[in-house]
């Protein structure tokens, strides 16, 4: 476990977060970061890859429900794919999943996203 | 080792800290068998309890206390730190609906530890606070 | 947070439980801005100490010690288990040529812990075992 | 960090390892049993694969040293790939790297090995 890395790459009209290490303030922070430079593009659908991210908490989580309410004003979209079972589970018990959708795989998350 | 192995654990506020706790009890939640789920539950659990001690305890000692015990086939945790307390009546239970809408997002953590754990109890003082919760085999 | 943060575990002999002793070193050696290359060689160092405690000391009380703590830019770590003590002076050098053709492929715990670590010492009776190793920045 | 596993897969006549996780003394203990039962079929070539295993411990690696023993009788060798450089750094100071060798990654070990 060490420090929270992304890479990010735009597949069409979606970015593609690809996050790596333990989602904390910092991970969310970094998360939050990139969106908001892309919204101010005008971009408004992301895909969380968190295959690597095996560990978060919830002041992390809760910078995604502040990325969710900001896409709120553009009809934008979060979404995650490749999500550990504890991870999966700290999104159903937070309710994210009401407001994102989570997916298998980018594949599925790409090809509904940018439908 | 007896009958009730004991895993003792005083971390400083340091960031990631937190982590430590959860590499423990990992370990533990191996050696009594547990499958991954619970562990990953044990783990997050723990690391709510413990950032929530860093973080509201406003503890000088500066030290937060975790205890392992495991008893016949549950995991006693205990979190201690000697911080100010808290009333765990009136934390308000977190609801997605109104958190999208608040400029307070976070307050999620004791829901979850309750959530993920079978049993969580909170003794608060104004010298401090202890949680405990467990998980069955 | 004081000046020089204190870690402290007390671990039991269960299998793995060195691993809760190294997932702390790595925090700790996070925190005060070690590499990746120092913080791994903190980490077998602390593992080799950890089993001989669980292996060699006999130690009834069945429980390990360790603390971490940071002096100016020295990681100081201690390894303490209250077991029968050892002859630190009675140890031989292994060497390869000679455990190749041996029964005894074993005892490399030592060596490996003094050429990893800064600085090792070791404290014992027959009341117990103190191991004191550091790493500088 | 959890349980050590392996997988076995023949190339040519060199036996590829690859292992996952802590080499403890039932990591060793494994990787043991497999040479053993190869040297019992006549086999006395093989390369360990490292890359998943970034934490070992001297009862582990002492383990290895009784199988270049026994690889001594039969002209065997036994080699290493995609070590961490902590994993490197302790088969160095053990003195392992004077009776067995290590290798960037399998094609290397493996263009070596059954040459
Ligand atoms: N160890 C503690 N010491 C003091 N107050 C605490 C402690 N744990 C929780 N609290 C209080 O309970 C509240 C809710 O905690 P929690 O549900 O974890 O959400 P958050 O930490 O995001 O605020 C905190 O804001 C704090 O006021
Ligand atoms: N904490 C300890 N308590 C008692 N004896 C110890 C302790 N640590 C080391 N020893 C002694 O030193 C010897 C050498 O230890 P080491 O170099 O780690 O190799 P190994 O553990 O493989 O024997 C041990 O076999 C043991 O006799």
């Amino acid at each position: 476990m060490s420090d929270f890395q992304v890479s990010v790459k735009e597949v069409d009209d979606v970015v593609v977060i690809a996050t790596d290490g333990y989602l904390n303030n910092i991970g969310g922070e970094k998360i939050s970061d990139i969106c908001d430079k892309h919204m101010e593009k005008g971009v408004n659908k992301f895909l969380i890859n968190l295959e690597k991210t095996s560990v978060v908490n919830s002041i992390g989580v809760s910078i995604l429900i502040e990325i969710i309410e900001k896409l709120q004003d553009t009809k934008g979209k979060l979404a995650y794919c490749k999500l550990a079972p504890i991870v999966e589970k700290t999104f159903n018990i937070m309710g994210l999943t009401k407001y994102s959708t989570i997916y298998k795989d980018e594949e599925a998350g790409l090809s509904d996203l940018s439908a | 080792m007896g009958t009730s192995p004991k895993v003792e654990l005083s971390i400083p506020i340091i960031p990631d800290m937190e982590l430590a706790a959860t590499q423990t009890s990992e370990v533990v939640a191996r050696h009594m068998g547990l499958g991954q789920d619970k562990s990953d539950e044990i783990k997050m659990a723990l690391i709510e309890a413990c950032i929530n001690a860093f973080e509201h305890s406003k503890t000088e000692e500066g030290q937060v206390e975790i205890n392992f015990t495991i008893e016949d086939n549950t995991l006693v945790i205990k979190v201690t730190d000697q911080g100010v307390g808290f009333d765990e009546n009136t934390v308000k239970i977190p609801k997605i609906e109104q958190k999208i809408k608040s400029d307070h997002k976070r307050g999620w953590g004791l829901q979850l530890i309750k959530e993920l754990m079978d049993t969580v109890e909170f003794e608060s003082t104004d010298e401090g606070t202890t949680v405990t919760m467990t998980k069955k085999k």
